[in-house]
């Protein structure tokens, strides 16, 4: 891959006035709201500077050095230092309320959002479909679905940034974090790396392609698929020689995998945590650092032998093994070859 | 200066100094048994309580009339708990929510 | 102004800049005071990693401690005690103008000193024969097996980052041993040479707080990385 | 014309030795600050190179002036040089260490040959940084995110963080020298309620440069280990966690940019009472919004990572935090604005840099509000909203406070006025070329152009000439003062002791001042800012 694998994609216009937005286009529900706390801060900012900026230019010229007038010697207001200090604290508050809600809800996917796998490295950004698609530095999605991005990074940080949904979220290395969005309006817009990642950060670019859902199904059957992500962690599941361990109608030597995602888990020191992705990917990578209790410290360390990719893949089988609300909607499900209770597909 | 210089006797030295090696045998000494999550505790107050003899004796900041001395001490070790509070508070609530 | 109607009315350890002695003493011990208050948040930022780790990998950490020798570090302990009394001493030495003893009580500081040293050296020595120097060459299979025994699982990676802490505040404290070594051998000098009186002996002071303060650094390095977890295993 | 006068001259700091030897061996806190202002004003030229180059790169979408790698590490070098040999040891270093001993009435400040050896370490660490980017540079941007700088780029990180810890020593030094002397030293009478403002911020910044950089040095110390050595401290694929260097990187640099204004609000808080000729509004609360400012600002430094991945709660505390350490500011802001009511205002240069400091901070500020809101970080965080944010603080606020406070005490440093006209003309100059380069950079941010790109998409295009535009108005702007400076040290008219009638220690005694100052120690009798007691000079007000 040469180093500026996305260099035609800047090379679109001739005339640098073509285009000449000076506002991002809304597609996102975030982007209303965003943009609405936008609205209010620079009208909050115009007000403040025109007052004081107003009332300096008037003590200038008013007040400016003449003969036969001296200055007054004033030596401050208690009451005015406490009304100038208040005010404007009361006023900060309101925007850090409103600027958390909004955190708060860009922090907080919906339950059933359809989770998308990415991969983020240099310079690239690969996308796992639950359906099977895979894309690079290219994702569709449809109106109007909740879409929920589990990303993380197989070298440095990068940070996965789309303008037009207004959200950003930097992406770790070793761990997951998670972003969402519902896009709002068809078209293509721009995915940013956001943080500096080396020689080609500003070219980590991609497109976020959203699609009326009757072209996104369309988009879907005829893409390629490699087989649901689930369906690959199973076959990944069974070549690494889980199942030895983690068998589905009893305890084996190692946990029954059923409904541990979402769910609470005891561990040997007694503390509890929720199996989250981040803890299916720490048993499996590093199993020694949380032990269930009741079993042993048996099960070897998979750092190293599964791909930041194949390892999704694992995440998405074992969740797939849970049964919903804390699966997803767009997830298909696998039906275990256990007895576990079977739920119906989308 | 010299009218107000503590001159401490050699005496008061000498008995820090051996309860400061005693707190020394202790603390090693404690570490073997089993005391739960206080054996952290227990060395940390040793650790607190050797450390503020050296501190006020033989530092003499016990003997200081300068505030200042101790206002500095005390700020920086308050320093020092933000730095270390308010980054673990971000370790000790990533798992939430 | 001439130089010598100054020297004239100034006490020669007197620098121009200050009005009378006292004031040059309270300025100098504040500025002390002041650079240690800075070290405190220069090895704060260490703690502050050490802790994170601490909680997140605890067993590797609590078997790294267990496998550096506690004797070399109680032993150590001890010596910088028996510093700091000497060092103690000799400021009160040097308050009372007893020139000889100012000069002994700081020669036995510096041994002590080097015998702190000598000591940490043995200890980093038998951490270098047994591979947990981290770099390329570091092995904790040791500490692995051993974990095995008692049926915890120690993650070589994690185990490094323990002995990286080790090493980084132990040979962070070492440099500032040698530091007050070098302090403690001009103030020798100097001592020996008579230039401290009761009614100046500042540097004795200063350099004294430094070395004490050193001292106290290892009172909580020696409880936070030779005791994490030395209780029997059952 | 003046020159006549050279014979009869007063013995001052300047003609009181001749020789390289008297100056790079001096201990005198006014040639210590002499030096220092030297070598400064070298790095902020470099500085300013690569911020041109940097420009002129973004003229086109695309890149084509300079390789990727060489654009990564115009903007890590210009970073580095600005905020760690500039804009940081700017006022402290060259105007505090001229002022601070004058302004209590001291000799010298506490520690001349500590001055003089943090002077020798900031060379130190500068040659270091030189040779560093001579010899291939870095790329990791200024804020040196792990695991890229540790794993990945094979640049010289290990030089460079080498060179940034040393001049953090330097600060260090800097500011015990100033703490202590302003404990110690003051003149009898000088009690802490007359202090001027501009040792209340000074004294501020200290507090910061003393608890903050041995964090910043730790830290860098760490990063050169793991570099070397792959300890896995920062490094997840080892079981670090890249976040814990963003927390100790951040603990320091946060309070570094108060480091970087503190000093610039305390020149506007002498500037505007002089040419006001009134005392400051609420002294004691400007003065005590400096310590608020300095010990709030340890408690925001997570809102530098709102996205990168601390958790909900801690990301709630820091913004909420961050609103706490605006109010004093916004204090600040107010009381410099009550100080002209019913003044007696004129408007030489440092007045004029002084009002442009007030509007471009407000501005510069206001937009970190906007910053600090946790869902619009998210939006702007790594654009170029953040850029416009900092340097309309960094330039639009310090850099215009720096020069203005040049311009007023240069009559001191120099003895000789520097050509009025000219002063305006090159401070409207900086205020235009400034606001077209980085006015545009907010709408951009929001746009959403991500910062530290060599190419970007064609819809950016027409915002970012206007940018490039403006920075090489700039530069004129920032040409001129050098220029006209050294040229009035020969030409300029001879300046009185006291040419803007301001109250102050440094003003009553000699321009420039003899070597010990004061040929004997003041009293002080009098409250800060007695502007009803001291005339304005005719020919200040006359030149209006
Ligand atoms: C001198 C430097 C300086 C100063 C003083 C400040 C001051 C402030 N900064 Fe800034 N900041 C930087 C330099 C500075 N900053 C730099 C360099 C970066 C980027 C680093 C990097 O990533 O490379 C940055 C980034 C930065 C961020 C992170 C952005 C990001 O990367 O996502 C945030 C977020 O909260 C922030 C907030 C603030 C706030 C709230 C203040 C407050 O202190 C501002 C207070 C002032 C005012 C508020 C104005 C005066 C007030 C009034 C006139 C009151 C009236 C107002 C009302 C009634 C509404 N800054
Ligand atoms: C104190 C701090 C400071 C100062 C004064 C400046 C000054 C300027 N900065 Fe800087 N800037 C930063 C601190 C500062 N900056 C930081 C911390 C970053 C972030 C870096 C990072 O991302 O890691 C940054 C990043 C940054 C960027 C973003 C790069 C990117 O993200 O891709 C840009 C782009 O426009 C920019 C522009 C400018 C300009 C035009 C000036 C102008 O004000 C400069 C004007 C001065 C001159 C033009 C000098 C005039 C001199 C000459 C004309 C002669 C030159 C000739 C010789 C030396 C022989 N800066
Ligand atoms: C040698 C046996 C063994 C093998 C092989 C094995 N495991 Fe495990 N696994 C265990 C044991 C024992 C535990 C419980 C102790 C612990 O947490 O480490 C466990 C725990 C887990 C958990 C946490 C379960 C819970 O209830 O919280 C997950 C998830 C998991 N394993 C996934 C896998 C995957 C995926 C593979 C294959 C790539 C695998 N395991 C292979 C033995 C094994
Ligand atoms: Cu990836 Cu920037
Ligand atoms: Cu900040």
């Amino acid at each position: 891959m040469g180093l500026t694998p996305n260099i035609e994609r800047l090379r679109g216009s001739k005339n640098m006035f073509e285009t000449f937005p000076l506002w991002p286009v809304q597609a996102s529900t975030i982007a209303g709201q965003l943009d609405l706390l936008y609205v209010f801060l620079l009208l909050l900012s115009l007000v403040t500077c025109t007052a004081i900026f107003t009332t300096i230019t008037v003590f200038a010229i008013k007040y400016r050095r003449r003969h036969g007038r001296e200055a007054e010697q004033i030596h401050g207001s208690i009451i005015l230092e406490i009304a100038w200090s208040v005010i404007p604290l009361g006023i900060f508050l309101v925007i850090f309320a409103w600027g958390a809600i909004i955190y708060f809800h860009e922090r907080t996917p919906p339950r059933d959002s359809t989770e998308i796998y990415t991969v983020a490295k240099q310079w690239m950004w690969k996308f796992q479909h639950p359906e099977g698609q895979r894309e690079i530095n290219e994702l569709h999605v449809p109106v109007g679905r909740d879409v929920k991005l589990i990303l993380t990074s197989q070298d440095v940080i990068h940070s996965f940034y789309v303008p037009a949904f207004r959200i950003k979220q930097d992406v770790l290395p070793g761990r997951y974090v998670t972003a969402w969005f519902r896009a709002t309006k068809p078209g293509t817009y721009h995915l940013f790396c956001a943080e500096y990642c080396g020689t080609m950060h500003s070219g980590m670019l991609g497109q976020i392609v959203v699609m009326d859902p009757s072209d996104y199904q369309t988009w879907l059957a005829t893409s390629r698929t490699f087989g649901s992500l689930a369906a690959a962690g199973q076959s990944q599941f069974e070549q690494l020689g889980c199942p030895t361990c983690h068998r589905f109608e009893t305890q084996g030597r190692g946990p029954t995998l059923n409904g541990v995602y979402g769910n609470p888990v005891t561990l040997e020191d007694g503390r509890t945590v929720i199996a989250d992705e981040n803890y299916i990917r720490e048993s499996v990578l590093n199993p020694g650092a949380k032990i269930v209790s009741g079993f042993k410290n048996i099960m070897p360390v998979f750092q190293g032998l599964v791909d930041e990719e194949q390892m999704n893949e694992l995440v998405a089988y074992v969740k797939s093994l849970s049964v919903p609300p804390a699966g997803s909607a767009g997830n298909p499900t696998l039906i275990p070859p256990g007895t576990q209770p079977q739920h119906p597909k989308e | 200066m010299a009218e107000h210089e503590h001159i401490l006797s050699a005496r008061l030295y000498v008995i820090i100094w051996a309860v400061l090696m005693c707190l020394t045998v202790i603390t090693a000494g404690v570490a073997f048994i089993d005391l739960g999550p206080f054996n952290t505790v227990v060395a940390l107050v040793i650790a607190t309580f050797k450390a503020l003899l050296v501190v006020l004796i033989f530092m003499h900041v016990k003997y200081t009339s300068d505030r200042l001395t101790k206002t500095v001490i005390l700020s920086a070790l308050f320093w020092l708990m933000l730095l270390l509070g308010l980054s673990l508070m971000d370790y000790g609530t990533r798992h939430f929510v | 102004m001439s130089d010598s109607l100054i020297a004239l009315e100034h006490p020669t350890e007197l620098q121009h800049h200050f009005a009378d002695m006292e004031q040059q003493k309270s300025t100098s011990t504040f500025g002390m005071w002041l650079f240690l208050g800075t070290e405190i948040m220069f090895f704060g930022g260490m703690f502050a990693a050490y802790l994170i780790y601490r909680r997140w990998y605890y067993n590797e950490f609590a078997l790294g401690s267990r496998s550096i020798n506690i004797w070399l570090g109680t032993i150590n302990t001890m010596v910088l005690i028996c510093s700091s009394l000497t060092v103690a001493l000799g400021v009160r030495a040097a308050q009372m103008g007893k020139r000889k003893l100012l000069v002994t009580l700081l020669l036995i500081t510096m041994v002590f000193g080097v015998a702190f040293l000598g000591i940490k050296g043995v200890e980093w020595y038998q951490k270098y024969e047994e591979h947990h120097v981290p770099g390329s060459s570091f092995n904790a299979s040791d500490l692995v097996s051993v974990g095995q025994k008692y049926g915890v699982h120690i993650n070589q990676a994690h185990s490094q980052i323990y002995f990286s802490l080790y090493f980084a505040l132990t040979g962070l404290h070492a440099l500032h041993m040698v530091v007050g070594l070098g302090i403690f051998t001009v103030l020798t000098y100097f001592a020996w040479k008579g230039k401290y009186t009761p009614e100046y002996h500042t540097p004795i002071e200063i350099g004294g707080l430094y070395w004490h303060f050193v001292d106290i650094v290892w009172i909580y390095l020696f409880p936070l990385l030779y005791l994490i977890d030395r209780k029997p295993f059952h | 014309m003046a020159t006549a006068v050279v014979t009869t001259e007063r013995e001052n700091y300047i003609n009181s030795e001749y020789g390289i030897r008297s100056w790079l061996l001096t201990t005198d806190h006014k040639r210590i600050a002499l030096l220092y202002l030297l070598s400064i004003t070298f790095f902020f030229f470099i500085g300013g190179f690569f911020a041109l180059l940097i420009r002129l790169e973004l003229l086109t979408p695309a890149g084509d002036l300079v390789q990727a790698d060489t654009y990564n590490k115009l903007f890590t070098m210009h970073g580095q040089i600005m905020v760690f040999f500039f804009l940081i040891p700017s006022i402290p270093a060259v105007l505090g260490n001229f002022l601070v001993p004058m302004m209590i009435g001291a000799k010298d400040l506490a520690f001349p040959r500590i001055n003089l050896l943090s002077w020798y370490l900031y060379i130190f660490g500068g040659c270091m940084m030189l040779h560093c980017i001579v010899t291939g540079g870095v790329d990791t941007g200024w804020t040196f995110y792990t695991p890229f700088s540790t794993a990945f780029t094979n640049t010289k990180v290990i030089e460079a963080g080498l060179s940034i810890f040393i001049v953090g020593f330097s600060s260090i030094l800097t500011g015990l020298n100033f703490v202590v002397s302003i404990h110690r030293m003051r003149a009898p009478g000088l009690t802490w309620s007359r202090l001027p403002l501009f040792l209340w911020s000074i004294y501020a910044t200290s507090i910061i440069f003393l608890l903050g950089t041995p964090v910043l040095a730790i830290t860098l110390l760490l990063l050169i280990f793991e570099r070397a050595f792959h300890l896995g401290i920062f490094d997840p694929t080892r079981g670090g966690d890249p976040l814990l260097f963003q927390h100790l990187f951040w603990f320091y640099s946060h309070p570094a940019v108060y480091i970087m204004i503190l000093p610039a609000m305390g020149v506007v808080s002498e500037i505007i009472p002089c040419f006001s000729r009134k005392r400051v509004f609420g002294y004691s609360f400007v003065a005590m919004s400096s310590i608020a400012i300095a010990v709030f600002g340890f408690l925001v430094w997570a809102h530098h990572m709102f996205v990168a991945g601390i958790s909900l709660y801690s990301a709630l505390f820091f913004s909420i935090l961050s609103y706490l350490v605006a109010v004093p500011s916004a204090v600040k802001v107010f009381n410099w604005t009550a100080t002209m009511y019913k003044g007696s205002i004129s408007f030489s240069t440092p007045m004029l840099y002084a009002l442009g400091f007030i509007g471009l901070f407000t501005i510069g500020g206001l937009t970190g509000l906007f910053l600090a809101a946790l869902g619009f970080d998210v939006h702007v965080t790594d654009t170029y909203f953040v850029i416009a944010h900092f340097h309309y603080i960094m330039v639009g606020g310090a850099v215009m406070g720096y020069l203005g406070g040049l311009h007023f005490w240069w009559p001191k440093i120099s003895g000789r006025m520097y050509p009025e006209a000219w002063g305006r003309l090159a401070a409207a100059i900086v205020f235009i070329g400034f606001n077209l380069t980085f006015f545009p950079q907010f709408i951009l941010g929001y746009m959403g152009m991500p910062r530290r790109y060599w190419q970007y998409p064609p819809e950016f295009q027409v915002l970012n000439v206007f940018s490039t535009a403006g920075s090489t108005i700039l530069a004129v702007g920032y040409l001129l003062p050098m220029i006209y400076m050294l040229w009035s040290l020969r030409y300029g008219k001879i300046a009185g002791d006291n040419p803007w009638g301001a109250a102050g220690l440094e003003w009553k005694t000699a321009s420039p001042p003899p070597t010990f100052n004061f040929d004997e120690t003041p009293e002080v009798t009098w409250e800060a800012y007695n502007y009803d007691e001291i005339p304005m000079p005719e020919e200040v007000s006359l030149e209006r």
